[in-house]
């Protein structure tokens, strides 16, 4: 039993900071933001070619380095801490999860592409009435020859944009929200049939909604077992949640850290407003809330590897305190900032409005209290 | 004790209700459905509507244009007008200028200023907060000398900068507050000017907040002259105007009726948007007791409005009682904001922003523009003496701590 | 429209908090409930003869003062203040609401007898199995000759020791949590049949569990129509429930104001502890608790004679947001007070025991609301 | 990082389990499992059977009579102690003042004292606060002078009044913070004795607590003489003592393994008390909310305190990392009876204490008690350092406000 880092995640914490300290400034990121398509591919070569993270968490079989979960949550906190837009969490976690787990000769060869930084992934799994819940699956996909048809419409897919693949989840069986005939597949975004409507979204990244017209794909897009795509997203989309988690706490850091800063300069009444005590308390507070989420974040990275339970149960604990304290610690740095806090030009409303983004992803604190409750309560009722 | 209306105030409120279903403009009303940005003329047209009526002004003295409303007419008229979520009136002249004129101001100065006020013609803008003195609002620094101009009068000459002037781009002049005596206590050297905004030297600068809005600017006063009789009340003892006019800010800030309006409006959003379960929110049961909850809240909130009204609360003057419906309106709007924001879901993380009207609309149209109603919201807060400051007002007016 | 109180209101409050003031000190009412008995059947006879409260809620017409809910309020909120454990809430507020609705000349003779003192009364409607569920009736009463018997269990009956009669809920028609078939008996406590095991509870009352084992009573003790009494018993308890609010109105404010007082005396690191920003905004927030309480009083009284959803609906907002207030003031009362707050010789402690067990009487936070969602939100969803 | 425990950690926690299972005495699980108080005699009889063992006490140094279990042993040591619902050892004499004496006491003060610690044989009392003194510690006002007695030797004579003294009705000895000089700042003129309670001069009064219990009383000292040698470190230095003894106090203090069993006893009796709607209260969907939120809370502080085991956490040294856990620890604690008494409905009213054994129970067996302990427990955010404190120390030792 041990929740120390070993050396080289060390390691790989201080190069991937090192890099963003000085490579990913607020203006930098701002101008990117401001910017025609939102992003900066050269940041995604360098973290192909100079960091070489984008191939941290795969097999070394499949060209990775060999890590794992500890890996990605060390990379996704520096994220955090300095507000990467860039689709790391959709194409290494997300993408990457279900590729390397698909065992088809073109899922290698796309994996490959990842780590090269040549291939980049959206999750386009969200459907508007389904709201949190990712059986409730209208999309459809049917049998056309030896491939499929798939034909739907796709919510709010983040990241799509910057995509140059799509993972789609589309119903081959069943019906509503039965989780069995849920199936997986990977689309080239070019493909005929797949009409996208870009745009940004409020913490600065950009999404798309998405309607697939008979789009037509082969049988070597299939990931998982046809129909039975369940438990692979449900494994894949908890990784994606942990690693969320530790975004978010390095999100949480930034916004504890600027408000302690802040009010050590900021002078009302003749002192500095950090001598208030109210305002210390409410600093103590935050700071009791961001370091109970980043030990939720260890705890959910090291449950990944457990049953399918326990992980999600795991999992799902974890984004309960991190939505929570996304919202209390979001707020309040917000609020002892001031009329500053209100302002586009300071960088802490950037951190508050992806942290605010940041508790609905992947399900809100209720979906998740929810998903908790039936892992852990129901089945001993 | 009763909550019964008489017959008189039912027909006051009928009153009410017609002439707002048969003049309340259609322009304005689309523009609010799409969710629009007012132009200033949006702003005046609602309100030189009523100026015609005489109901601009309702709360002034009767001899300026004021309606002589009882206080249930009073709280009729400010909940019709939330049930058909009318532009509001703005506050700058009429709520918070107006008062300090009457009280303060000569004859001449009442004469001069309050009809514009009234009928719509003179855009106000406040030049209170300065960049180093948020709640702490007598460490201001915006200097005022006094000089002789190359006419032979007397003016004020005035440097330095305000800032969160709200809708300032707008202004036709504004009230300022500024320091006439640097060498006194900080509350004892200020003085109340009313400045024309087209004078010389005065750069309205926008801040845009963090929703991507333009709703507060920078002022910048360089050697801005401004006439002596431009003045409310006696040089230096500005601070009484500013306080007055503080009290004044915090009436009504409760919103009781709005909140009631934006609640309605949540319900109605749960009742259509998507549960988990395939269900509707609303029969979500802790989404449903999220909304249960926040009406509890706001029926306390009404309540103890009443009992202010009543003169049964147990604060003591209008000043700290205010501070309480202060805090809990804000925090009731605040959480309105955020119910909405949960219940659009993923629509919540569309930015439309400057995409233009061509792009059409992305989800459903309830949740257009929420998660930018909820930042832009956490100010409610933190203006007009944060929640903070109010409870210092609390616990030093009212409990004597 | 008016929130004020008329002239005699103001003059009953001024008499009962007089008296309270006079006879009824912490000290006084300790040797009290620490007696064998636990009250003070001389307070009561005050009660009846030198106030005149116990009647001042029945019509004139059965000899009262023909006063209102108001007056309860009123009554009631001073009884709060002076931990009044004397049973006025059942025997007048209940009892009587009871009675004064029940339309027999029994009813009529009980409800003199009520006003001068000479009858005091306990309402037996509660079940182990049944929780804050009042429809959940296990006790029954069959018809026998010309009345009926009644076997049953009732729990934690309030103020049943101090007790000369009894009214109980039992079932004569229908199952389980069905409405229909509940009706309402007048059961004398020296009635052959009747056991009871008195015991005091944790806020200084008495209580006792009771059996009722074929006790038979005449055609005279039905209260209400037989099977149909749940909207009497809907509209006496939410009449109850608002009396049970206007109680904790006068606790919370001696909460609050015993802890402004001890704070301002109690001085540590050289200041009394009320100068630290800390504890002025927690005592703040209580203020603010106790004040919306005071005003959720108002409503819920203002509410009862409106017709009866809108009259629950009100209560039960009531009763949320007093039950929410009970805990937090009530915890942070003792909070401030330390050490000497956990004292049984403060008399902040059994204060805060009080406002504990109302938080609970009538039903939970939880419990009411769900009585409200049902009467506000499911209606027009 | 992993969570995995290792063959040998295995076989230890067997070994413990057993041990427990085979040697726990049978008269304490029944006076536990009715609730009753526990004497003197009682407490001992686990800590003797432990000490025989040489597990009594588990983080002592070796040489007098520690384990040299490792971090992960310990971990597992009181898992196993909190699945077995043992009693748990006194702190006072085992973690409050044995680490005081090996750290700051003379060899002879050792072998004189740390055995009949370590075996169970000698009952300790605190006597640090006082009635004007609460978590300002160092303002203390109990004189001790230096005289010579009669016998021609060295004593304090010792004046002044102690409280919430936990257990003190059955303490052997107390150790006690006295002022041996008061005209030196607060801090600096305390030291640090030890006194048999059975000098003359010594009064034990119970304070009763509000749920009615005997567990704290007052200490008075009139003219109470202690020799010399019963002092530990330097005359007027016993503030170095004090601070020493108040940082182990903290540790462990999150009680995350006794809560993680409480939290099982509340859904055990959730899964058979009624709700509402005749069915199971743990079906009932917001008091399962409840026991889920609190359950996820305890996991996130479980977490907290192994990363703080761990070297991984924010804050600086064990004092202000345990602060937190302190706070958290607390409140976790008390939601639990909260909720504990929230399952009771009804039965949570009934005070039995007193009535004696004939009596019988009232209503279910698990809802015995419930109402005292919630109000006991709201000690547990006052003691050691009120909550309040423990942010102060936080926002100065980790914030650096």
């Amino acid at each position: 039993m041990d929740l120390s880092f070993t050396e080289e995640q060390t390691l790989l914490r201080d190069s991937v900071a090192a890099y963003l300290g000085d490579r990913y400034g607020f203006d930098a990121r701002r101008a990117a933001i401001a910017s025609p398509t939102g992003w900066r591919p050269e940041v995604w070569k360098a973290f192909a070619e100079e960091l070489g993270i984008l191939g941290a968490s795969f097999p070394e079989e499949m060209g990775g380095l060999g890590g794992g979960p500890i890996e990605t949550m060390v990379v996704m906190e520096e994220f955090g801490r300095a507000l990467v837009v860039e689709p790391y969490l959709g194409t290494v976690v997300i993408g990457g999860g279900f590729l390397k787990r698909a065992g088809t000769d073109r899922a290698r060869a796309l994996v490959e592409d990842i780590i090269a930084g040549q291939a980049t992934f959206a999750f386009a799994c969200h459907e508007h009435e389904a709201r949190y819940n990712l059986a409730r699956v209208a999309t459809t996909a049917k049998k056309s020859g030896s491939g499929y048809e798939i034909s739907g419409r796709k919510a709010v897919v983040i990241g799509a944009p910057w995509a140059s693949h799509l993972i789609v989840t589309a119903r081959t069986a069943g019906s509503q929200s039965e989780t069995a005939g849920v199936s997986l597949f990977l689309v080239d975004k070019a493909a005929r049939g797949v009409s996208t409507r870009d745009y940004p979204t409020v913490d600065g990244r950009r999404a798309s909604e998405i309607v697939f017209e008979n789009v037509t794909v082969g049988a070597d897009a299939l990931i998982g077992p046809a129909d039975g795509a369940w438990p692979l997203i449900q494994q894949v989309t908890d990784e994606a949640i942990a690693a969320l988690c530790a975004e978010a706490c390095g999100v949480l850091r930034k916004l504890h850290e600027g408000t302690v800063e802040y009010t050590r300069g900021r002078k009302q009444f003749g002192q500095p407003i950090s001598a208030f005590q109210v305002l210390q308390h409410r600093m103590v507070d935050m700071f009791i809330q961001v370091e109970q989420s980043v030990s939720m974040s260890f705890m959910a990275h090291i449950h990944l590897s457990d049953s399918a339970d326990e992980r999600a149960k795991a999992v799902s604990a974890a984004k309960v305190q991190i939505g929570r304290a996304c919202k209390f610690v979001g707020q309040n740095a917000i609020q002892l900032h001031g009329g500053m806090g209100m302002t586009d030009e300071m960088a802490i409303g950037h951190y508050f409005k992806r942290a605010t983004l940041i508790e609905g992803e992947f399900g809100s604190v209720d979906h998740h209290l929810a998903r908790y409750e039936s892992l852990s309560l129901d089945k001993v009722a | 004790m009763d909550l019964d209306f008489a017959p008189e105030d039912e027909t006051f409120r009928q009153e009410v209700r017609a002439f707002i279903a048969q003049n309340y403009p259609k322009a304005l009303r689309d523009k609010q459905d799409k969710g629009e940005e007012m132009t200033k003329e949006d702003y005046f047209s609602w309100h030189r509507i009523l100026a015609k009526k005489g109901w601009a002004t309702p709360s002034w003295p009767k001899e300026w244009g004021g309606t002589d409303w009882t206080p249930t007419q009073r709280y009729i008229w400010s909940e019709e007008n939330a049930r058909a979520d009318t532009l509001a009136i703005l506050p700058f002249g009429v709520s918070m200028l107006a008062p300090v004129l009457w009280t303060f101001g000569t004859e001449e100065q009442k004469a001069r200023f309050l009809p514009g006020i009234r009928d719509g013609q003179v855009w106000w803008c406040q030049g209170y907060s300065e960049p180093g003195a948020g709640s702490d609002l007598a460490s201001l620094k915006t200097r005022a000398e006094r000089i002789t101009g190359d006419d032979g009068k007397e003016y004020y000459l005035v440097n330095g900068q305000k800032t969160w002037t709200t809708l300032g781009q707008f202004a036709d002049w504004g009230f300022f507050l500024v320091r006439t005596d640097p060498d006194s206590k900080p509350q004892a050297g200020i003085s109340f000017l009313l400045i024309d905004m087209k004078t010389p030297g005065i750069t309205v600068r926008p801040i845009i907040t963090l929703e991507g809005g333009h709703e507060v600017n920078d002022v910048f006063l360089d050697n801005v002259k401004v006439p002596v009789e431009n003045r409310i009340f006696h040089e230096n003892q500005g601070w009484t105007c500013a306080k007055a006019l503080l009290a004044h800010e915090r009436s009504g800030i409760a919103g009781v009726a709005r909140s009631k309006r934006n609640l309605e409006r949540l319900r109605e959003v749960a009742r259509t948007e998507p549960a988990d379960d395939g269900g509707k929110l609303l029969s979500d049961p802790f989404f449903k007791r999220k909304v249960a909850e926040l009406e509890i809240d706001l029926t306390a909130l009404e309540f103890t409005e009443l009992r202010t009204l009543a003169g049964e609360s147990s604060g003591k003057g209008p000043g700290p009682e205010s501070s309480i419906l202060k805090i809990k309106g804000t925090e009731i709007q605040q959480r309105l904001t955020e119910l909405a924001l949960e219940a659009a879901g993923h629509y919540g993380a569309p930015n439309l922003r400057g995409l233009g009207h061509n792009f059409g609309p992305v989800g459903p149209e309830e949740a257009h523009g929420v998660a930018g109603a909820y930042f832009n919201t956490r100010k409610t807060s933190i203006y007009g003496g944060s929640n903070e400051i109010q409870r210092n007002i609390i616990a030093k007016m009212v409990l004597g701590l």
